[in-house]
């Protein structure tokens, strides 16, 4: 079937609509313009592994030339990647390292190496020392964790005049949770210093606790988002900067791969694959991770309008 | 004739204080979040103090808002569970359409504008319940998946950080401000003043006019509100009706204190929602509740869910944790109940 | 004791009050009410009678506005309706004390009694204010007109913690807030015992003297003597009679009603045997009745009467294991039985027909076979240890036949049948448990002459059979007509059995309602309103 | 046999089924009806009919009852077997004994939590929506602090195979929910069980006074919705060959939402198998018709409750619909 032209190619996010997603179907919808593929992205309605496997297993009755997914939780889509792939479709995916059944994963960056950055700046604005805490969307996202835990044993390795205090708190990837969450570590830890946050809606909530308490310039707040979630807490200095990768780019690389794979194409260790960020990527089994990491704080982050 | 009852009434009395908690069970949540708070304050006695009410306070706006709808249709036997969807329609389609219209429209219109589209949507619920007589449990149910569904598959789901400056401005405005010891900043939000007075009106409403009392005629027995000649139609409907209202100011509230509008948001929290209302004294099964009862639940609620860091309980715990006293909680309804 | 009341010697020349011309109602294929065309004047009592099903109460919900005619008019004070809606009805002063008392359980007593008639003076509008201090006085002096207290604490307490006659009585004292000119009430004195119907005669008397008219629906014509006025009696939907009263003897009005002559005034036919069914020694529960004891024999009616607040229902209870006495002893059949649960006594042959056919007895929603059965499906096993279908429908079907329950198919609804054939259904369900002793707990409440004259040969008949049958009740022709002998209770004790033979209804009144303390002094179980509420059998 | 009665909620659903199906297999050319659809409908339809099953039991006992905690319940029961089996056998080297072990656990686990729910309802007189408002926390919590949220995985070819193996055509999935459907249809329609919770749904009180055991029904009811829940996990963990604590979150208000458009009373005594098996099915249509025409899932949502809503207007609902009894009201027990 290599021979057609024109594939059929379906982008499954985690979660349909949200900003994150939103901008990673640009990359999707770009994709299509430059390469004329029917590339389309859909995703369910509601954060649940359970629906993304289902849209999956519909997918699957279709038969499109390749998936790409952002699996809500790598684990549980195995036994339904693997249908996808006995039945001949190209399954490429992204945020997921440890997927068994994918052809390629596509990560932008090395996941502990990203969390262990974005402590590396927290760190820094706090002067070495001081409290701090640390927000997950939830506990059995794997990926927050990743960037948390590789945070947590970078400041343990490196920054020994820091101290993390309460546990991992959740927030269930909602902007008001965190700030609640916030509010808490406020009262129970006065002296606070530091918040990292890892769902893109972390450092929104922590941001306007920060801002209240009127502790924008006492506090360092570093955190995954987006420019458009983080934005306004960025001006005010509530929040002090944040790390990610574009979506956008990510989209397009997962569908480029998966491209690739349909043509025949091999991808070999530091090959360009064209898109910034993963213009040296390195292969490791079927990972290919790029260096697709984006800090960026007030004063530039108006570049990124998304 | 006076044989009949020739025990003076006060005669009776099995147990007064069995008897008080029955008619007031609004006692039974104020004894729990006493209780409550000594155990929080002997583990951690910042619990004890101005920032920590400050905070609980204002965490009780968003919700308590909310639950006041709910306790209206609870009061009237029905159950509503769409009203989180009604909240978000309300806001995220108020804000889209302020900021694409008219960015500098006054709070007032804007508030004005959640009010009639909340109205709106819960006048249909209670159109459908009444109309076609169905439980209200399965039509709130399926107006949640209309509503929400409708909203992000036509309106839009980006958020909307970028807020109408006079809902900003509404968002950040305090009413008492102070800063603690640690250089921390507490304050109340204007916000409160919502509540506030949609406590007072709710008050009034159910207390004070014919209308409230209708509500729990109807939810003590809705046929024979009707054999009696309480229009039952007009019950309904005003009871659905205000708790969208109410649900469209709380979405709005929710939106302007969050400082974006994100249409995920809400939708999920319904069940805290309804369980803070029946911690407060309401019964599923109608025809009770009160307004400071409910108040009540909501801080309750809002307690269990805001202490556990104070209470220095790891996160994988947490959950456990809120479900325990989540149980313990309505174990002491249940007694309640089974001596009513 | 006889109350000849004040009764006007001619037909009334006071004006009309209502007028029905030609009123019809069906329900689905059931022709309730066929034609019926009927004046009520002013000042003037009415006994509505007919049998079960006859149309009784459906012709009350019309004219209370509770549903719609099908065909027909109403005129009320000179305006006709084809519809006449509750409150209408409530405007022109019809106050309606319905059968169910149509109480808010959940709402206090005040604001039961006061806030229909706020409705009606706003012309039906919810939207206004209401003001507690008014709702409480206007409640209050209803409330004296029955005698009942009018303490803060009392128009506070929610309804369901009161005792169903003082129940009966609020909702009474409802229909005295609006100066009315047509007070309906349907049923009232089934759950009044002796002393509180009195009551209710002398309130009837001062509604009549004031001008208002009063409708009643009842089956006890005794009671309807005793008050007087006018009669009008309908059978299968139609009217069949209007006029004085006295000028029938009950024998006619029961002809008028059923159709038959049925004129036993004893049913009582065999005699108890020597075995002894159940025997009760000294049986207690606190607040409620204490050491009670008495022994039912073979082939035994045995009768037990008393007040409300008598412990006589609390007795019936723990005989049935609905609520278990605390201490005493009961052997059933011999042997010691240890009641903890209506299942237990079903297991020794103990069954026990409720006071309450709708909330205790019956599953309304549900098909008349599965009631019926519902006791006895361990008997109803088939292949594999399932319910044999075929063998419900076959019990079913014979226990229609036995009882004569008027029903095309056993399949529909028990909420489709009328008061009578419910009670039937009820009957049907616990004989099919083959008791060895069955308590009757007011089994004729709201059950007409025809039907009771089945159900009185009946329980001769079981006891023929070989039962012994406990009846309570304070219905007292009824325990006269039926049963060897009767104990009356008072103050939770037994105070005095009576053997039947010779015994009279006077003397039995007397009995009841005999103020002295019974002999060892027992610490009285609290007035009237310290009874507990009804629910929570557990 | 006698054939099923067509009651309005068949009759409507009957319908809907026909026409959604048309109209996809119409719109999608045929791909709708064709195998590989019909059995990736078949896949994941049972998890969720289950679960609506286990709500539904809770709906009929009446006085309220429901069953939120189903979710939480069949992702407890995934852990925990998933825990024990791997403590106890290899995956791949005793794939027998370790399937059989999860199942057994997961049962075990699923019926507990279940008596739990049932013990705080009938026994402590608990608001079933409390009851199991509370539980739904704990016992995710339980399964958080467990796995400190991360998945269990690897269960072997004998899970696998029941996730995604098929028998004459049929994956197995489905086959396990149309036996256990059939089982719990002949349970509620044949058995003594059965009648006596249908009768106490209608009136507890009554279904007191003839000598039905409630609590021990309520007991028995809550049991056997944990069981049907904890097969749901079963399911799950098969499926994705891996168990986790937020597994099927959203899938709580969609099988309330199968139940009450089945035509289960939320007051208690109505409710049938069928119905609820053909409004599971519906809702399956919809959702892989708007994936197969590459649909929003928002759409979607809007679609399934817009569906409820059209049952209701209808189904002229014969039953009780306000939470007041029609009569005797002042009567009327807890
Ligand atoms: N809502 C209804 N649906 C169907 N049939 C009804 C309905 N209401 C009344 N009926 C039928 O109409 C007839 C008259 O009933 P009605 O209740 O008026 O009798 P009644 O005289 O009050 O009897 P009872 O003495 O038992 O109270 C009965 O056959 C009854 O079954
Ligand atoms: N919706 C209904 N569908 C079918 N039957 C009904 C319905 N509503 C009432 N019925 C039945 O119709 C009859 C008339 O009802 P009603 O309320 O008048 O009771 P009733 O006959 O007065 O009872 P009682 O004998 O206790 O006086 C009753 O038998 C009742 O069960
Ligand atoms: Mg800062
Ligand atoms: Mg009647």
């Amino acid at each position: 079937f290599a021979q057609a032209k024109k594939y059929d190619m379906v982008t499954v996010v985690k979660i349909t609509g949200i900003n994150w997603f939103n901008r990673m179907e640009q990359g999707v919808k770009k994709f299509a313009t430059d390469t004329k593929m029917n590339a389309t992205q859909t995703g369910p309605a509601q954060a649940d592994a359970a629906q993304q496997a289902a849209i999956i297993e519909d997918l699957i009755a279709r038969r499109p030339a390749a998936i790409a997914v952002v699996p809500f939780s790598p684990e549980t889509l195995e036994p339904v990647l693997k249908k996808a792939m006995d039945r001949g479709i190209v399954v490429v995916t992204h945020e997921a390292s440890n997927q068994k059944n994918t052809m390629w994963d596509v990560e932008a960056f090395d996941n502990t190496a990203f969390g262990a950055r974005l402590m590396d700046r927290l760190s820094k604005c706090m002067g070495g020392s001081g409290k701090y805490a640390v927000f997950v969307g939830s506990l059995t996202s794997k990926t927050h964790n990743e960037w948390a835990d590789g945070g947590i044993n970078r400041q343990k390795a490196a920054y020994k005049g820091m101290q993390m205090v309460a546990t991992k708190q959740e927030t269930y990837d909602d902007a008001d949770k965190a700030y609640e969450r916030a509010k808490e570590i406020l009262r129970a830890y006065p002296d606070i210093k530091g918040f990292q946050g890892s769902a893109s809606t972390d450092v929104a909530g922590i941001g306007r606790a920060i801002e209240e308490a009127g502790l924008a310039g006492k506090t360092c707040v570093y955190g995954t988002s987006l420019p458009s979630i983080a934005g306004k807490y960025l001006d005010t200095g509530a929040v002090d900067g944040i790390g990610f990768w574009d979506p956008a780019d990510a989209g397009y690389v997962m569908n480029k791969v998966a491209q690739m794979v349909l043509d025949g194409k091999k991808i070999t260790n530091g090959m360009n694959l064209g898109i910034k960020g993963y213009n040296k990527v390195s292969v490791k089994g079927k990972v290919i991770t790029g260096q697709a990491f984006v800090d960026v704080d007030k004063s530039n982050y108006k570049q990124y309008p998304f | 004739m006076s044989g009949l009852l020739g025990e003076p009434a006060a005669a009776r009395a099995p147990s007064s204080t069995w008897r008080s908690l029955t008619r007031r069970p609004e006692l039974v949540t104020l004894l729990l979040i006493v209780a409550l708070s000594l155990t929080i304050g002997l583990i951690n006695d910042r619990f004890f103090s101005v920032q920590n009410g400050v905070d609980l306070l204002r965490s009780s706006i968003r919700t308590g808002i909310f639950a006041l709808g709910v306790l209206t249709v609870l009061a009237a036997g029905g159950i509503d569970v769409s009203f989180t969807a009604i909240g978000v329609f309300a806001l995220y389609v108020t804000t889209k359409l302020t900021m694409s219209v008219w960015p500098d429209a006054p709070f007032a219109l804007m508030a004005l504008a959640s009010l009639a589209i909340g109205l709106g949507l819960g006048l249909v619920n209670g159109l459908i319940v009444y109309r076609f007589r169905v439980p209200s449990l399965i039509v709130t149910i399926g107006t949640q998946y209309v509503y929400r569904g409708a909203l992000l598959a036509f309106v839009g789901t980006a958020y909307i950080t970028d807020l109408p400056r006079a809902m900003d401005a509404f968002g950040r405005a305090t009413l008492l401000q102070t800063t603690t010891a640690d250089g921390i900043r507490v304050s109340l939000p204007a916000a409160f003043l919502v509540l506030v007075a949609v406590a007072l009106l709710t008050w009034y409403v159910l207390r004070r006019t014919l209308l409230g009392r209708a509500v729990y005629a109807v939810g003590g027995s809705l046929p024979i509100a009707e054999r009696l000649g309480f229009n039952v139609g007009r019950v309904l409907l005003f009871v659905f009706g205000y708790a969208g209202l109410l649900a469209g100011l709380g979405g709005l509230v929710h939106g302007a204190m969050n400082r974006q509008a994100n249409p995920f948001d809400l939708v999920g929290s319904e069940l805290d929602i309804i369980a803070a209302v029946v911690l407060g004294g309401a019964r599923v099964t109608g025809g009770t509740g009160s307004v400071p009862g409910t108040l009540l639940g909501v801080v309750l609620v809002v307690i269990i869910n805001n202490s556990l860091i104070l209470m220095g309980v790891p996160s994988t715990w947490q959950k456990v944790v809120i479900g325990a006293i989540i149980l313990v909680a309505s174990g002491i309804f249940a007694r309640r109940s089974a001596t009513a | 004791m006889t109350h000849d009341s004040s009764t006007p010697t001619a037909p009334s020349t006071g004006e009309v009050l209502l007028r029905l011309t030609d009123v019809t109602k069906t329900f689905g294929g059931v022709q309730a009410l066929r034609g019926v065309s009927l004046d009520l004047h002013a000042g003037e009592v009415y006994h509505l009678l007919g049998e079960n099903g006859s149309g009784k109460s459906t012709l009350i919900k019309i004219i209370s506005g509770a549903q719609p005619p099908s065909g027909g008019t109403i005129t009320v004070r000179g305006r006709t309706y084809r519809r006449l809606r509750a409150l209408d009805a409530l405007e022109a002063g019809i106050e309606t004390v319905y059968q169910d008392l149509s109480l808010f359980p959940n709402l206090s007593v005040a604001e039961n009694v006061a806030l229909s008639s706020q409705l009606v003076r706003g012309g039906g509008r919810l939207a206004r204010p209401l003001d507690p201090a008014e709702v409480r006085r206007v409640a209050s002096e209803a409330l004296t007109r029955v005698g009942l207290p009018t303490s803060e604490d009392f128009l506070d307490t929610a309804v369901d913690e009161l005792p169903i006659a003082v129940r009966q009585l609020v909702a009474i004292a409802r229909s005295t807030v609006i100066r009315a000119s047509l007070v309906i009430m349907d049923e009232p004195t089934a759950a009044l015992t002796q002393r509180e119907v009195e009551n209710l005669i002398g309130i009837v008397d001062r509604l009549r003297a004031d001008g208002v008219s009063v409708l009643f629906v009842t089956h006890k014509l005794d009671e309807a003597y005793r008050i007087g006025g006018n009669l009008v009696v309908l059978r299968d939907g139609q009217k069949v009679a209007q006029g004085r009263l006295a000028d029938h003897t009950k024998a006619e009005v029961a002809y008028l009603m059923t159709g038959q002559t049925l004129d036993r005034t004893t049913y009582r036919a065999g005699s108890p045997q020597e075995e002894i069914l159940l025997e009760v020694s000294g049986l207690t529960r606190r607040g409620a009745f204490s050491d009670v004891s008495f022994t039912l024999r073979r082939g035994e009616v045995l009768g037990v009467t008393g007040l409300l607040d008598s412990g006589r229902n609390e007795l019936a209870h723990a005989l049935s294991g609905v609520r278990p006495a605390d201490a005493g002893k009961m052997r059933v059949g011999g042997r010691d039985a240890r009641l903890r649960s209506p299942r237990d006594a079903i297991d020794l042959g103990v069954g026990y027909v409720p006071e309450d056919r709708l909330t205790e007895g019956l599953f309304l929603e549900k098909s008349i076979r599965e009631n019926m059965i519902v006791s006895v499906l361990d008997r109803l096993l088939g292949r594999a240890r399932t319910l044999s279908a075929e063998r419900a429908e076959r019990l079913a079907g014979d226990l229609v036949r036995d009882l004569r329950v008027a029903t095309p198919n056993v399949e529909l609804p028990v909420q489709s049948l009328s008061g009578g054939n419910q009670q039937r259904v009820l009957v049907a369900r616990w004989l099919a448990t083959r008791p060895r002793v069955l308590i009757l707990h007011g089994p004729t409440m709201g059950v007409d002459v025809g039907s009771k004259d089945a159900l009185y040969r009946l329980v001769q008949d079981l006891a023929q059979r070989g039962l012994g049958v406990l009846i309570v009740s304070d219905d007292l022709p009824e325990l006269l007509m039926n049963c060897d002998r009767v104990l009356v209770m008072r103050h939770g004790r037994v105070a005095r059995e009576f053997s039947v033979p010779g015994l009279d209804e006077a003397t039995l009144t007397r009995e009841l309602l005999d103020d002295r303390p019974l002999a060892p002094s027992p610490a009285p179980p609290g007035g009237l309103l310290a009874a507990a509420p009804e629910k929570g059998g557990d | 046999m006698r054939l099923p009665h067509l009651d309005p909620y068949l009759r409507f659903l009957l319908l809907a089924n026909l026409v959604i199906v048309l109209f996809a297999a119409l719109r999608s050319g045929g791909t709708f009806v064709g195998i590989d659809n019909l059995q990736s409908m078949a896949t994941q339809l049972p998890e969720l009919g289950l679960l609506a099953l286990a709500v539904m039991l809770a709906m009929i006992s009446g006085g309220g009852g429901i069953d939120l905690s189903v979710v939480a319940t069949a992702n407890l029961a995934a852990i925990t077997a998933g825990l024990t089996s791997r403590a106890l056998f290899s995956a791949d080297e005793q794939a027998t004994a370790f399937t059989l072990t999860f199942v057994a656990v997961a049962l075990l686990v699923g019926a507990a939590c279940g008596f739990l729910n049932g013990l705080l309802v009938s026994g402590l007189r608990f608001a079933p929506i409390l009851a199991t408002l509370g539980t739904l926390q704990v016992y995710t919590g339980v399964a958080i602090v467990l796995t400190s949220g991360t998945a269990v995985i690897g269960f072997g070819d004998g899970l696998t195979e029941l996730g995604g193996g098929t028998l004459l055509g049929l994956p197995y999935p489905m086959w396990v929910f149309l036996i256990v459907a059939a089982l719990l249809a002949f349970v509620l329609g044949r058995t003594r069980f059965g009648l006596r919770l249908y009768l106490m749904g209608t009136n507890a009180k009554a279904a007191h006074f003839a000598g039905i055991r409630t609590r021990t029904i309520v007991l028995a009811t809550y049991t056997l919705s944990g069981l049907l829940a904890a097969t749901s996990g079963i399911l799950f963990a098969a499926r994705a060959n891996s168990a986790k604590a937020d597994y099927g979150s959203s899938y709580l208000l969609i099988a309330i939402l199968i139940a009450v458009m089945g035509g289960v009373n939320p007051s208690g005594g109505f409710g049938r198998v069928l119905s609820l098996v053909l409004a599971a099915v519906a809702l399956q249509f919809v959702s892989s018709t708007m994936n197969l025409l590459s649909l929003s899932n928002f759409l979607k949502d809007f679609t399934w409750g817009l569906l409820l809503l059209l049952s209701v207007v209808l189904t002229n609902s014969t039953f009780r619909w306000w939470t007041s009894r029609p009569r005797k009201e002042v009567n009327a027990g807890t």
